[in-house]
């Protein structure tokens, strides 16, 4: 094989007191397709940062087509031909699709005119790289997430790259966009150009990669050739246990329907709806990016209205104008963007708990009771096992899977009869997800009846009593976790066998 | 193991908000002293006390409202309008209906219906502009301009422009009473109004549903709280203030009229924003607040103690003063930032 | 190919529409509106508003508010007058242009380094440097309402036609200014349209973070910024004095907010990254001639502030809901992401 | 039950909290100061602090100081507003000023603030503020209905008595403005039978603003094309209205005056579009409300014909059944002829 191209030895990096990578060392063949797969939270995207030049790591090596270097920018890194597609995408939703494509490499250039001739050029050129059509002057806020990815993509394609990193880039991509994108990377290959290709779906490691690395709690756990991996060993390797998680199984008897939904339509997001939910029950419902399931579940919390069709509680049928209303009715919601829709960042632990019960902690005269939200905190605190030292430091000093433990503290001291969660894990560390999923069980078991609405299969599938398969706004199949599988989940939801 | 997550930045640099008010503190007293120095046998005295504390509660209140619209992320700029539209109510009730030598005990009952009919004003007022900002989503800053215009022109269009006078007697009586012959009445109000408010701020539900809201308005729909109704509520709070300092300068200038206090409203942002309120909301406290407006009222009455210095430097300390101590406070917070960066990874 | 879908989702064509609508509506009370001498006149009021709305426009898209511009045209036109008059200068008004522009990039570049280096919030950084710099003009220039110098007053007498109406016989003046104006847009129009310094601005409005990340210097591009708007306010504060040949120094305090509201009605977006020059001088031209056709539109002086501030509020509205509603569904889509 | 209470309560309020306000009036010769004349401090509070106007008083003040070497000083606030002048009085009071002298924005807003001045001894002296109830004396260049009287008979000669008018101030909540404006239209009424006040827009306001006089006289002219004068009060009003004149090519179709300053009108005078403003002379204003508070101050009797040492202001006469307003003769008619002697 020919020389190595990326080569990081022993890199460790700490935040704050959270120790993110602990001595990981990576390796990259020049012309190589190397896969980088981990759960979330293992460590993955703050390695791609130090190779990238964003994150200086506390120790360890950086050796870049033989040179080793000791510090490395980020303008150096892609001078050095290294490019990142960062799962942000890192695109100017306000500018077209045009300038996006364009303006780095115009920049690179230290040009200091805008040529649009020229930027068109560039952007034409860069779409036809992987076939992808678009108008290149709609704003790039108007595009679909998967389309904003591809310009994401096309762009770092645009630069004479020696390595390119993909963070996790066919997460919302059509199993016949994935087709492109791989035949694009293939071509990529066969011009000598190595990719680190990141991403936790086995399949899609098997079908591209030749050789793997795993990360799991900022560790190498393996590495070698695809060839020898298989199911089995990939996801112990990526979870740390061999099937540690039995999938969940009310065990009581099916009684009356907590909630209960009929032909539940939102024009544009989703279409005929119907789904029965009882007590105990959780109730997983997986899609695409874009396949209307954050659409479903925020009309269920009062957000957006539907169009037609009903929403009925404990049998009565209710109409629901808006969160106040849904929450009057005993129906809790874990939004899935954590950061802006969750959390109130730079406020404290304490006050992002107690949000949803403050009225029940005032006195007679209408004040808070300190010690009553000081008690009800500490109570939280230890049953939620959340590791804040101090409940009125901001929440953003937390970790994700903390910060999504205090989300839910919200919503334990409510009388709930349902419980939505939307992402429930998404960027929480292994041991946090494994809490929140041992939470749910025994809330379900309690007799709360629960949704989760993931695209991490393994979850749905651990979690889940029923799932529910959703796709271009419609139910297409309904599955028992123990008698399917991840890949079946995935061709459903793509819609490609 | 992984979770037992020290905090990425230390709870002393955290507590920099705090480290503001200690900075106001700090130059109040700065103030203080200086003007003490310079001007001993005028400025530290009872009669200079006295005439600060009857100037400062009407511009103190609106700022007040003012902290409060930009604690939700909003702003009101209406604040004097509603004051004077208010104070115009008010006055033209008494003239109106107080007939001409009645006895006091007769009046009374005229005065409490013209404080009525003053804070009824001013609770419609801000309930529009809170309506118009939550629920036709016009940003705070445009529509506050608008009903800015719009109180100001009612004002004036019921009135021609003129000063409305001639009040009974017995109301600027009651509102230039000195408890002790020394505490303005003003002054009391402004100080039960600094309590009550900080007290709703920092205790009730609803103070905290407002820095909850001005922190993330997306965030505090998903948590359930009702974002239009707190923002209406809060700009009706404004207004209600806004009618009290309209009715405190209709007793000190035994009159109302439309333009009264027009350049208040540009010095109470100012004061807001020194005072530490966050103009993107969700952070800041009355006491601050209060600081701000001494440390402005001590300026304002010092310079008036120099013969030669125009009262213009005040602006100049003033606008000096805020880009210092926000420049200050930035590299603060950076060599706090790298201090916790470095121990973290020692 | 522009699509209605696009049309309607900008508010351009809203703004245009009230335009027309207000100049019918004045029209047919007055007579008066479509007359040449009265677009002259219109013209003439647009160009200090027009001058100042372009500046806060590239503030407000790249993310930032401004609010000490009136505060650093009144100080340098002031001084730039008074050094002017104290001298005896009597040459070309060019220097007086330059001389005020200078002291208001200067101004304006410490707003910039404040904002861009220190990483400091823009209204608190401008609410104070209005401050200081109206504080500075009051107090230690003692200002105070003055003449002009000889090469301002000429300035001030040149005209580049004269329009009449024939029914009536009045005349009015198109003033040299301006030209400054038309040059000020051409000189903004190409600069963010055809330089990475002015894509920079707009992609700062967009996502700072990304910006840096691209490789924008998102410090030097603010403290250009800010010193261009200094610039521009400087100018704009000679241009007013040399309209009327009188040196008020408060002449122009108090409009800034009139101008940012002129800017948003123009369908700037609050937030930053949106925001046309054509956008820009429609919001501004529609607040010039409500603001100079009451007399003509027949409200009463009394009630002129009532109409205008119901203008503002249900303009503002009108606007905001319609690209609220086409904006729902795009937002839901990246509520995802 | 109830409600005698509270009418004790309002009783006990009015007697023993009370500030005396109104109604008292105050006996000027108890005024006469008992501290040596060096250690007096008079201050005179104009209405703004930058209008020229008031700059131009300053060096009338500063002269007086000059003069007697009296500690005399100006200090106004810093926008023309009644609440902002209230404030910077109740300071001098805390500061201990012997007298203070005062432009008042608005008379009424002032009376308090005033009355507790009285009430601590200190001298108060009104200009431009005949209705003032708490000042020892108010003087004036001349009544305000003289004023009104003089600019509506410059007004009437330009027009050649008749015609449309209308009238403009700085701003519709300036009360001298207004009373000026009263008393010309009623002025008018009484002696030009052929003028006539235009309905739709008897009163235009300007923002105390040069542009914005410009602008609003342009609008009027265009909708009104009969309109032949505009009655102005605010020294902004002349100078943007003859440009206006000018340029709509109505010299000679169409007349102005106002209050005005020489230097300001004087292109418009030399051209012949404005035949004359008014003045006193702020400066001399300003010289002889000191003279009068000294006068007071030294215990001094204030009679009709009293000098109060200004131009114009040798012999003061008290305005007819009042014991307070001096009137003198200093009204100044400015043309172009007069124009280049002041110098201001």
């Amino acid at each position: 094989m020919a020389a190595s191209i990326l080569k990081v030895v022993g890199i460790a990096k700490s935040f704050g007191g959270v120790q993110a990578l602990k001595g990981v060392s990576l390796e990259i063949d020049a012309g190589e397709i190397h896969c980088l797969a981990g759960e979330n939270g293992s460590g993955k995207s703050t390695l791609i940062k130090v190779i990238s030049g964003v994150h200086e790591p506390d120790a360890g090596s950086i050796e870049i087509v033989g040179r080793r270097l000791s510090r490395l920018s980020p303008m150096e890194a892609i001078a050095l031909g290294i490019q990142v597609i960062y799962q942000d995408f890192s695109v100017f939703p306000n500018l077209s699709v045009m300038e996006n494509l364009a303006l780095n490499m115009e920049l690179m250039d230290k040009r200091a005119l805008m040529n649009w001739g020229r930027a068109r050029a560039i952007a034409a050129h860069a779409v036809s790289l992987i076939g992808f059509e678009v108008d290149l002057d709609e704003r790039v806020e108007n595009l679909s997430v998967a389309d904003r990815q591809l310009v994401a993509i096309c762009r770092a394609l645009l630069h004479d790259s020696k390595l390119i990193i993909m963070d996790e880039p066919t997460s919302a991509l059509t199993k016949k966009e994935v087709k492109a994108l791989f035949a694009v990377i293939k071509s990529l290959q066969s011009r000598g150009i190595s990719i680190l290709f990141v991403s936790h779906k086995l399949d899609e490691v098997f079908e591209i990669s030749e050789r793997f690395t795993i990360l799991r709690n900022g560790e190498n756990v393996a590495a070698g050739s695809t060839e020898e991996l298989d199911h089995r060993t990939f996801a112990f390797h990526m979870t740390g246990r061999e099937f540690a998680e039995a999938s969940y199984k009310s065990d009581r008897a099916p009684g009356p329907p907590v909630l209960s939904v009929k032909g539940l339509s939102q024009v544009g997001s989703y279409e005929g709806i119907s789904f029965d939910l009882a007590q105990g029950e959780i109730l997983g419902i997986t899609g695409l990016l874009g396949s209307g399931r954050t659409e479903l579940v925020e009309t269920l919390f009062g957000i957006s209205s539907p169009d037609s069709g009903s929403i009925e509680i404990a049998g009565r049928e209710v109409r629901m104008r808006s969160v106040k209303d849904a929450i009057a009715l005993g129906i809790g919601y874990v939004p899935s963007d954590r950061l802006t829709e969750g959390l109130f960042l730079p406020q404290s632990i304490e006050r992002n708990a107690v949000i949803g019960v403050l009225g029940r902690l005032c006195n007679s005269l209408g004040l808070l009771n300190r010690r009553a939200v000081a008690e009800l905190m500490s109570k939280w605190i230890a049953e939620l096992s959340i590791a804040a030292k101090d409940p009125s430091l901001p929440v953003k000093t937390l970790s994700g899977g903390n910060q999504q433990k205090v989300v839910l503290a919200r919503w334990l001291a409510s009388e709930l009869s349902v419980l939505i969660l939307n992402g429930p894990t998404m960027g929480v560390d292994i041991g946090a997800k494994y809490d929140i999923h041992a939470l749910m069980r025994e809330l379900a078991s309690k007799g709360l009846a629960i949704i989760i609405v993931s695209d991490d299969l393994p979850e749905v599938l651990a979690c889940a009593s029923r799932i529910l398969v959703m796709r271009d706004g419609a139910f297409i199949q309904e599955l028992e976790p123990a008698t399917t599988t991840e890949s079946r989940l995935g061709e459903l939801s793509t819609g490609v066998a | 193991m992984q979770s037992t997550v020290k905090p990425a930045i230390p709870a002393k640099a955290l507590a920099g908000r705090d480290q503001n008010l200690l900075r106001l503190l700090v130059m109040l007293v700065f103030v203080f002293g200086l003007m003490t120095v310079l001007r001993p046998n005028e400025f530290a005295t009872l009669a200079d006390f006295n005439s600060m504390m009857r100037q400062f509660p009407e511009y103190g209140i609106m700022a007040i409202g003012i902290s409060l619209t930009m604690i939700t992320g909003g702003i009101d700029l209406g604040v004097v309008g509603t004051a004077n539209l208010s104070a115009i109510f008010a006055a033209k009730f008494l003239i109106g209906a107080v007939p001409q030598g009645a006895p006091p005990e007769q009046v009374l009952p005229y005065l409490a219906a013209a404080v009525a009919i003053a804070l009824a004003t001013g609770l419609l007022c801000g309930a529009f502009a809170g309506l118009l900002i939550s629920r036709f989503r016009i940003p705070a800053i445009l529509a506050t301009l608008g009903t800015q215009q719009l109180y100001t022109g009612i004002a004036i269009g019921i009135t021609n422009g003129r000063p409305q006078s001639r009040l009974p007697l017995l109301y600027s009586t009651i509102g230039n009473t000195e408890f002790f012959g020394f505490f303005p009445l003003s002054f009391v109000i402004y100080c039960a109004i600094a309590v009550g408010i900080g007290l709703m701020l920092s205790r009730s539900r609803f103070g905290t549903c407002m820095y909850m809201l001005g922190t993330n308005a997306k965030a505090a729909r998903f948590a359930g709280l009702n974002n239009a109704s707190i923002i209406i509520r809060t700009y009706m709070v404004s207004g209600i203030l806004s009618s009290v300092a309209g009715l405190i300068m209709m007793a000190r200038a035994n009159s109302a009229k439309a333009d009264y206090g027009a350049p208040y409203t540009l010095q109470c942002v100012l004061i807001a924003v020194l005072g530490g309120i966050d103009p993107n909301g969700g952070f800041g406290k009355i006491t601050g607040v209060t600081l701000a407006i001494l440390i402005l009222q001590f300026l304002s009455s010092g310079l008036n103690m120099f013969n030669n210095i125009s009262n213009f430097y005040r602006d100049v300390i003033w606008g000096g003063v805020l880009i210092l101590v926000l420049v200050f406070n930035r590299l603060f917070s950076i060599r706090a930032e790298r201090r916790a960066v470095r121990r973290s990874m020692a | 190919m522009i699509s209605i879908r696009s049309m309607t989702r900008r508010s351009e064509p809203y703004v245009f529409a009230a335009i027309v609508a207000l100049s019918l509506l004045i029209q047919a009370r007055s007579g008066q509106f479509f007359t040449g001498n009265n677009l002259v006149d219109l013209a003439r009021a647009l160009i200090v508003p027009a001058l100042f709305s372009i500046g806060c426009m590239l503030v407000i898209v790249s993310g930032g508010i401004d609010v000490s511009f009136t505060a650093i045209a009144s100080l340098a036109m002031y001084v730039t007058d008074k050094t002017l008059l104290a001298s005896g200068y009597s040459g070309s008004v060019l220097l007086a242009y330059a001389m005020s522009g200078a002291l208001g990039l200067l101004m304006g570049a410490l707003n910039g380094g404040l904002i861009g280096f220190l990483k400091l919030p823009t209204l608190v950084v401008t609410l104070g440097t209005g401050s200081l710099f109206t504080g500075v003009m009051y107090g230690v220039f003692a200002a105070s309402a003055s003449d002009v110098p000889p090469a301002i007053a000429a300035h001030g007498k040149q005209t580049l036609f004269t329009a009449v109406n024939l029914e009536s016989g009045l005349t009015s003046n198109m003033p040299s200014q301006v030209l400054i104006l038309v040059g000020a847009l051409v000189l903004v129009f190409l600069l963010i349209r055809y330089t990475m310094l002015g894509r920079g601005i707009y992609a700062i409005g967009g996502d700072e973070a990304a910006a840096e990340r691209a490789g924008f210097s998102v410090a030097w591009i603010k403290l250009f910024l800010y010193s261009f708007v200094g610039l521009l306010a400087g100018i704009t504060g000679v241009a007013r004095i040399s309209m009327i040949s009188y040196a008020d120094p408060s002449t122009m305090l108090g409009m800034e907010l009139t101008v940012i509201a002129a800017v948003v009605l123009g369908g700037t977006r609050v937030t930053g990254g949106l925001g046309t020059l054509t956008g820009t001088i429609f919001g501004v031209t529609l607040m010039t001639i409500l603001a100079n056709s009451l007399i003509l539109i027949g409200i009463p002086t009394y009630w002129s502030r009532v109409f205008t501030g119901a203008v503002i509020i249900v303009g503002t509205g009108v606007s905001a809901r319609q690209i609220g509603s086409a904006r729902r569904r795009v937002r839901t889509l990246q509520k995802e992401a | 039950m109830k409600r005698s209470f509270v009418s004790v309560l309002a009783v006990a309020l009015v007697f023993v909290l009370a500030v005396p306000l109104f109604g008292q009036s105050y006996d000027p010769m108890k005024f006469k100061s008992s501290k040596p004349q060096a250690a007096w401090k008079i201050a005179l509070v104009p209405k703004d602090a930058t209008n020229a106007w008031f700059v131009r008083m300053e060096s009338g003040v500063k002269r007086y100081a000059k003069d007697t070497g009296i500690n005399v000083f100006q200090k106004g606030p810093p926008k023309t507003d009644a609440a902002m002048q209230a404030q910077v009085i109740e300071d001098l009071i805390a500061q201990g000023v012997d007298a203070i002298c005062v432009v008042p924005v608005d008379p009424s807003a002032l009376e308090p603030v005033l009355g507790k001045a009285l009430s601590k001894g200190i001298v108060v002296i009104d200009h431009e503020g005949a209705s003032q109830q708490n000042c020892l004396y108010d003087i004036e260049a001349f009544s305000n209905e003289g004023l009104g009287q003089a600019l509506m008979q410059v007004l009437a000669k330009s027009m050649g008595e008749k015609g449309t008018y209308t009238t403009m101030v700085g701003n519709v909540t300036n009360a001298s403005h207004n009373e000026w404006a009263d008393a010309g239209v009623a002025y008018q009424k009484a002696k030009y039978p052929n003028m006539t006040l235009l309905a739709a827009e008897p009163r235009v306001e300007i923002m105390d603003n040069l542009d914005t006089a410009y602008q609003r006289a342009k609008e009027l002219f265009k909708k009104y094309p009969d309109l032949k004068g505009i009655f102005g009060t605010s020294s902004l009003s002349t100078p943007g209205t003859a440009r206006a004149i000018e340029e709509l090519g109505l010299k000679g179709k169409a007349f102005v005056t106002s209050v005005g300053l020489p230097n300001e009108n004087k292109p418009y005078l030399k051209s012949g579009t404005v035949q004359a403003v008014m003045l006193w002379d702020s400066a001399e204003a300003g010289y002889a409300m000191l003279a009068t508070a000294v006068a007071v101050l030294k215990g001094e009797k204030i009679a009709n014909g009293i000098n109060l040492k200004g131009k114009g202001w040798e012999s003061m006469t008290f305005a007819p059944e009042s014991t307070k307003v001096l009137l003198g003769k200093s009204w100044i008619s400015i043309t172009k002829d007069n124009v280049d002697s002041f110098g201001f």
